[in-house]
């Protein structure tokens, strides 16, 4: 089995650990415990969904519905809590990840059977959560409302580290475990690389897709639990500024967009860059103009980084 | 004089407009721009809630409402669609405050009126309705200074989506005031009018800047509050929107300061000016409507904020200098199978 | 013969190292004007990896070329073309979306980026129609065709081009015995008008046919070269392989006509691309598949193996009938079916992943099997005698023979009851046949029922017990014993003569 | 006849669709079918089609251009400075507002061709770095375009919308030439086998620059025309369109994996597209219900070009 941590996993971690190094210089703040817990903990939110991310990645494949099924997850959760039925606010969390898995299984029928691109069929379902929301929104609108549950698990932490940190950790470890130790994990890469060859090999290759769909709907949809959980509330459009943080945490995380190749632990560090980069062009108030700037040509020197090193070894 | 100022208020300097009177009953259409967002689906609702009033509703032949996304082309497309369909009046949120001059002009030859509200144009052709941002924004600004007795030494603005003209314009207004303070530093960050996004950023600047003496903030303040609850810090006066969540929590906390919104109820606002001008009326091209404000001390559950609904309900129900606000029940109890 | 110019290609001391894959090493080599020189070797041996830096497609680690001897770097094909080096490749150089005309067009002398005119287009489809292509339509596209119209395309678009050098690796592997007489017959042409022509192929006797002279190749290094006539087939072999073959095909037992049926197909029909076919195997027996391409046969290994949606007809397999609806439900304990794909690059293997990943890849959903576990490969592996660098290396650093090996040895880690093998050994060298023929012949006579497609007749005349031949979607002629002659086969194949007789229902 | 259909089957679905569904939009419309109806849509339509003409020349190589957007929102605002004024200096606006445009495709092109890394992460990063340089060209929407020429490029020239005009030109002017010369054959060719190109002698390299090149060109028309439609500058109308292109082409028949697909049909997507959302207009859907039941139409679309996969008899044949 080779191991999950490679060159290129690591090399977001190396960017953190320079951005930290960098932004103390302005602010030496940026060193303290509070902020980098408080970084940990908002992290695990792209962290989470860059982790469904990159298993829809891994098939070679994408999920563009992130940013709804997001916001659908958090608009449910809230209005099952919302209700004050202590029953329907015990089943707030597990049913918005039913919810997730659900339009997981709807992305993968139109990928898995109908055969249709990801890229647009997940676009499609994007557009239709959009419609259902604001539909929802319009005509009976629930009192919506977080339960501690998920605020805790958004904002608490134990012995120093926050919870929602923790959670992303040890959902990264379950999946990690399963991506790299189980068939499941094999099937994910094999397709990733060769679909066809794959499915020969006596593999039922729809089913994998569908798993993976789902478990990637369910990793969007805890997400929106959380982030409802982090602002107290859900709102129509809360998803939207994940998306490609989302796509952009994964590849910086070193797995290829073109399936097969790479894992979560660099989704880790690549969430983590992300979150961090974002956060510091904000303390340091840089003007939109140039936060837009500086953040694309860092992915770029990055990506050109990872390039580069691959070349000096070939 | 223009027709009922303590409602159509008169924007300082601006000019006036009429048109020639027509028979109703009229069409009628409101092409908003983006759906996704609760301010913008509260607009829709308080338009048709307005539509479905008895005193309205007889006025009114055909009442129609698009959303188009974030397309100013698109928007151009819609209105054009309208004009070319005979509709009397359209009223619409631009997502464009300059690309709309080429309409302007072909919805005149062809007799349509436009009324343009929240995000408005950088025109004086037609009558467009709004609330002053300038003055949304130093209110803020004001009311917190005021509250610290004209002095402090750090305050922290959450800004808006970037590249809007209401959010350059509130910030304007916040500026107006604050850069008249002396010694104030001021620290800038952008929340997007978005309340996770306000929230993260507030968490950040409260780590790397430590304490302010006062925060003001657009759209998605529910996330300032939240930001700052969460590091520990302590009540200081706040200039705040809106939103349901926001006043629930300024009530609770009890944080001094305002709480002053753009009202969704606006789209109402902006169709009643359209009948007035249909109806012959005369109106100031450039309508500064009355800003909805709450001062903490006032905030009262069931009246001014409403426990029972969604935090990110829009409290901004009505402008009451106009007609009756909107009960909730009115805007939420609107099926939405009755355009 | 003799000539004072310099030879029109010529290498000196070239090495190609692919991380620490020594591919060619210090290898010395030249082909004159005027002269088909044969490349022979067994898969690995380094042959393409030469005809590669011919053709600008990799360059050198060490050494030096020289054409009409000037030195040269042929940095991309362009260079090597603009040196009037053409080469068809093993793995054809043909876009699958575009149609045979834009693909000539795209080949075609002189064409750049500009306006494309139909110079050369004329000449291609001269050649096509030389070459038993006439019925290739210009406007089909090229992934419609078959292999061996693709191959025929291939050889029209180099041919067009007007080489000075015509490099002919495996470019037949798939044609015909007819077309293939006619393609030589061209280049035999092109050759006394000058053309000097480098030929790849595993199949002795058209090196015997073609060759004037020949280079043998192994383990990267040029063992020899010398005049078509020189050496005898044996110490051909015994020269490519560095040890002595001995029998290519194993001994057919005797008398099998009572032994146990371990599969039975009836009236196996889908679409109009297979009609009513059924055979059985017993033990001890393999059973060839022959025809034209095309013909339905390998569309009946694909339903067999649950790839085909409504196909009509039972199989059973040692008396149980099975309703296969997928290669998952296929290779399950219950029925234990393994399928060996046409084309391994794209079916048979994940080549981005190491050779143990793909080694486990069919195990692993197996309950009743540890795929990690190595015992389950490692005697095929050693009777096949994978040649690797390390089990842990892509599969793609492999050679087309060792591939080949390591699907096969993916499937028989299973066991299976009834092995299917779409043209297993099409561009294996001959040391690999040995040892693949032999691993069928054993794992028959454990019981394996094994049905073999086959475009080789020497393998379905010699290896099978019986081969059925498929025309037009339906069995025409099963042949066994005696019968099994290249005569029969042939006229089989084209459906001609005694066909009536085989037929059945 | 028959044989062109079946061997251009997905634009003759796409064609398909679309005159169904622009007949419901007329049909649905009070003031049906008239020049001004028709111009108004078809100005949309081209917008986005120039958009999905830009995301073509990316797919046909087998790559993803998020940046389309991006560059249209660059070009326009840039457009917004150039294009008021003197005639000579109008022209010469247009030509840098398109120059522009390929530029950025160019710099995709270099960054994607020599960092070796995939189109759809090159274009991801460089998006943000052309709406950040849009933003500081026009923090705020503004600027002015020639209303005259706005006028021009989008009314109608003798009754037919100048949109259709320009979208023919671009057909018969452009395309239809231009896949039978060897950068267009070679386009096709790389996106469908890298390495059969490659072997065949094609430059790869260059084909794949020229290729980004041509998807900033055709961004930078998108924004140009995009310019004329609204007459003013907006640095932040990327996100919309980067998207939309992608499934206009899908819609269209262009295949994500290359090689395969055409202009006429990443502008049918485009126009098929825009027809859903026009169908909103008068369609008596409530307002709040819209959005759903263009998500459904949309993915209704997508799924009409996939329910095609159900018929196939062979199961390998959906894995190519
Ligand atoms: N791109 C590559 N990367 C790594 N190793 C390679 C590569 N190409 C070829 N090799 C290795 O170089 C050696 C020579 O391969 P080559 O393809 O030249 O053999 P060949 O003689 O043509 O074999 P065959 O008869 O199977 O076609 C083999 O060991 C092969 O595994
Ligand atoms: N006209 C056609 N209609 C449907 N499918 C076709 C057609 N032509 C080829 N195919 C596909 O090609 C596949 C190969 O089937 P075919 O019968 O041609 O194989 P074959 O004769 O055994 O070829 P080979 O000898 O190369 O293995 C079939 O599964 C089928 O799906
Ligand atoms: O005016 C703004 C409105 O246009 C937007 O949709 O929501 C936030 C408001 O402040
Ligand atoms: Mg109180
Ligand atoms: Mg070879």
């Amino acid at each position: 089995m080779r191991s999950a941590i490679t060159l290129d996993s690591l090399m977001p971690f190396f960017g953190v650990v320079v951005l930290i190094l960098a932004g103390s210089v302005f602010f030496p703040q940026v060193l303290s415990a509070g902020y980098l817990t408080q970084q940990l903990q908002i992290a695990a939110f792209l962290g989470l969904l860059a982790t469904g991310a990159t298993i829809v990645i891994l098939l070679g494949h994408i999920d563009l519905s992130v940013p709804w099924v997001l916001t659908g997850a958090a608009i449910l959760s809230t209005a099952l809590v919302g209700t004050g039925n202590p029953v329907l606010s015990a089943i707030a969390v597990p049913a918005a990840l039913a919810f997730g898995a659900l339009i997981g299984v709807i992305n993968a029928m139109g990928v898995a059977i109908l055969r249709i691109p990801s890229m647009v069929w997940t676009l499609a379902v994007n557009s239709m959560l959009l419609g259902l929301a604001v539909l929802n929104t319009g005509g009976f609108n629930p009192k919506g409302q977080s339960s501690p549950l998920m605020v805790a698990m958004a904002s608490g932490d134990i012995l120093g580290l926050p919870i929602s940190f923790l959670v992303w950790i040890a959902i990264s470890l379950i999946l990690g475990y399963v991506l790299t130790r189980t068939p499941f994990g094999r099937y994910l890469r094999s397709i990733g690389f060769n679909e066809k060859a794959t499915f020969l090999s006596g593999v039922s290759t729809p089913s994998v897709l569908f798993v993976a769909f789902a478990i990637a709907g369910m990793c969007s949809a805890l997400g929106g639990v959380m982030l409802a959980g982090y602002a107290n509330q859900a709102y129509q459009s809360m998803g939207d500024p994940f998306l490609l943080p989302t796509i952009a945490a994964v590849v910086i995380g070193g797995t290829s967009i073109l399936g097969g190749r790479g894992g979560l632990f660099g989704t880790i560090g690549g969430a983590l860059f992300i979150t961090l980069l974002t956060s510091i062009l904000s303390v340091m108030q840089i003007d939109d103009a140039w936060r837009n700037i500086i953040f694309g040509v860092i992915i770029l020197a990055m990506l050109l980084f990872q390039t580069l090193r691959k070349g000096a070894v070939a | 004089d223009t027709y009922r100022p303590e409602c159509f208020a008169p924007a300082p300097g601006t000019s006036e407009i009429s048109y020639d009177a027509k028979d109703g009953p009229y069409k009628l259409a409101f092409v908003n721009g983006f759906a996704g967002n609760d301010w913008r689906i509260q607009a829709i609702q308080s338009a048709k809630a307005w539509a479905a009033r008895p005193e309205n509703a007889g006025k009114i032949d055909e009442f129609t409402v698009v959303s188009v996304g974030n397309d100013s082309a698109a928007q151009i497309a819609a209105i054009d669609n309208f004009i070319a369909a005979g509709y009397d009046a359209i009223t619409f949120i631009a997502v464009n405050p300059t690309a709309f001059e080429p309409v302007i002009r072909r919805a005149e030859r062809a007799g349509t009126i436009l009324v343009p509200f929240d995000n408005v144009l950088d025109t004086d052709k037609v009558v467009q309705v709004n609330e002053s941002q300038k003055a949304l924004g130093a209110l803020k600004a004001q009311t917190v200074m005021d509250t610290l007795g004209g002095e402090a030494d750090k305050i922290l603005m959450v800004n808006g989506l970037p590249g809007n003209a209401t959010d350059r314009d509130r910030r304007l207004g916040m500026m107006s005031v604050l850069e008249q303070v002396e010694g104030l530093e001021i620290v800038e960050v952008v929340g997007n009018w978005d309340t996770g996004t306000s929230q993260k950023v507030v968490a950040d600047a409260l780590a790397t800047h430590g304490e302010f003496d006062a925060v003001v903030s657009q759209h998605g303040s529910a996330g300032s509050i939240n930001a700052m609850q969460a590091a520990g810090h302590p009540i200081v006066p706040m200039g705040v929107d809106g939103e349901n969540g926001v006043r629930m929590l300024m009530d609770e906390l009890d944080i001094p300061g305002v709480s002053a919104s753009q009202a969704p109820a606006m789209s109402a606002v902006a169709l009643e000016a359209a009948v007035a001008l249909l109806e012959g009326n005369t109106l100031p091209q450039t309508i500064f409507l009355p800003i909805p404000q709450v001062q903490a001390e006032a905030l009262e559950a069931g009246v001014n904020y409403f426990p029972d609904l969604p935090k990110s309900f829009n409290t901004g129900t009505g402008y009451a200098e106009c007609f009756a606000p909107f009960t909730p029940e009115e805007l939420l109890g609107q099926s939405p199978d009755n355009t | 013969m003799t000539d004072i110019r310099p030879p029109l290609l010529e290498m000196k001391n070239i090495s190609k190292h692919f991380g620490a894959t020594k591919a060619l090493d210090g290898v010395d080599f030249a082909c004159r004007a005027g002269e088909v020189h044969a490349v022979l070797g067994e898969n690995g041996a380094g042959k393409s990896t030469l005809m590669k830096l011919i053709a600008g497609v990799l360059q050198p680690t060490h050494g030096q070329l020289r054409v009409d001897g000037q030195d040269v770097a042929l940095n991309t094909p362009q260079d090597a073309l603009r040196h009037g080096l053409v080469c068809m490749f093993q793995e054809l150089s043909l876009v699958p979306d575009l149609t045979v005309r834009e693909n000539l067009l795209l080949g075609a002398p002189g064409a750049g980026l500009g306006w494309l005119r139909g110079t050369g287009l004329s000449d291609a489809q001269d050649v096509l129609n030389r070459i038993g292509g006439d019925q290739i339509k210009m406007g089909a596209r090229v992934a419609d065709l078959t292999l061996p119209q693709r191959q025929q395309v291939e050889i029209a678009k180099a041919i067009m081009k007007k080489p000075r050098l015509l490099i002919l690796d495996e470019a037949t592997s798939a044609l015909s015995a007819s077309v293939v007489d006619r393609v030589f017959e061209l280049v035999r042409e092109a050759r006394d008008g000058g053309t000097a022509v480098l030929f790849i192929s595993h199949r002795f006797h058209e090196v015997e046919a073609l060759a004037d002279r020949v280079s043998v190749f192994r383990n990267g290094q040029r063992v020899e070269t010398f005049l078509k006539g020189a050496h005898d087939y044996g110490e051909i072999i015994d020269m490519m392989v560095g040890q002595k073959i001995e029998e290519l095909f194993p001994q057919k037992p005797a008398g099998l006509s009572n032994a146990e049926v371990v599969l039975d197909v009836r009236s196996f029909s889908w679409e109009d691309r297979v009609k009513d076919v059924s055979l059985s195997v017993r033990r001890g027996q393999i059973v060839g598949l022959g025809g034209l391409d095309g013909q339905g046969q390998g569309a009946f290994l694909m339903g067999l193996f649950g790839l085909l949606r409504k196909a009509d007809g039972t199989t059973a397999i040692a008396g149980q009938t099975s309703d296969i609806t997928s290669p998952k439900v296929a290779k399950h304990q219950d029925i234990a079916l393994a399928y060996v794909p046409e084309d391994r690059k794209t079916e048979g293997l994940i080549l981005d992943q190491s050779i143990q990943e793909n080694l486990e890849l069919a195990a692993l959903g197996r309950t009743d099997l540890d795929a990690g576990d190595a015992a389950l490969y490692s005697g095929s592996l050693d009777q096949l005698a994978l040649k690797h660098g390390g089990l842990d290396l892509p599969v793609s650093s492999l050679s087309g023979g060792n591939q080949q090996k390591v699907v096969l040895a993916k499937w028989l880690a299973l066991k299976p009851r009834c092995l299917l093998l779409a043209d297993p050994t099409r561009g294996i060298d001959v040391k690999t046949k040995t040892q693949i023929y032999a691993i069928l012949r054993q794992l028959a006579d454990q019981g394996t029922a094994i049905l073999l497609l086959s475009t080789d007749y020497e393998e379905l005349i010699q290896l099978c017990d019986e081969t059925h031949v498929f025309f037009d979607g339906a069995i025409v002629a099963s042949l066994k014993g005696a019968e099994l002659t290249p005569q029969n086969i042939i006229a089989a194949t084209l459906n001609v003569a005694t066909n009536e007789a085989a037929r059945h229902a | 006849m028959l044989d062109y259909m079946r061997s251009n089957r997905r634009e003759v679905i796409a064609g398909l669709v679309l005159i169904a569904l622009l007949a419901t939009y007329l049909g649905t419309h009070p003031r049906g079918a008239s020049t001004y109806v028709m111009t108004i849509w078809a100005n949309q339509c081209l917008i986005l089609g120039l958009a999905a003409c830009a995301q073509f020349f990316a797919v046909v190589v087998r790559g993803i251009d998020l940046s389309v957007g991006a560059v249209m929102a660059l070009t326009n605002c840039i457009a917004s400075y150039l294009l008021d004024g003197s005639a000579s200096g109008i022209a010469f606006g247009m030509v840098a507002v398109v120059a522009a445009g390929a530029l950025c495709g160019l710099l995709n092109g270099v960054i994607i061709v020599f960092g070796r890394i995939q189109p759809i992460v090159v274009t991801l990063a460089t998006a943000s770095v052309f709406i950040g340089i849009a933003l500081l060209l026009r923090p705020t929407p503004g600027g002015a375009v020639n209303y005259d020429l706005a006028d021009a490029m989008t009314l109608d020239f003798l009754g037919i919308p100048t949109a259709l005009v320009i979208t023919a030109v671009a057909v018969v002017g452009f395309w239809l030439p231009f896949r039978r010369t060897g950068l267009g054959l070679g386009l096709y060719a790389l996106g469908s086998s890298e390495q059969a190109a490659f072997q065949s002698g094609i430059d790869t390299r260059f084909i794949r620059l020229a290729a980004f090149t041509l998807a900033g060109l055709f961004g930078g028309l998108a924004g140009l025309f995009y310019s004329f439609v609204t007459t003013t500058g907006d640095a932040g109308i990327a996100a919309g369109f980067t998207l939309n292109s992608i499934a206009a082409v899908v819609l269209g028949g262009v295949l994500l994996r290359g090689g395969v697909g055409s202009l006429v049909g990443a502008l049918a997507g485009a126009f098929i597209l825009k027809t859903i959302a026009s169908l909103m207009f008068f369609s008596g859907i409530p307002s709040l219900a819209q959005p759903l039941f263009e998500g459904l139409i949309l993915a209704g679309a997508i799924a009409i070009g996939g329910a095609d996969v159900l018929r196939a008899r062979n199961k390998l044949e959906v894995y190519s």
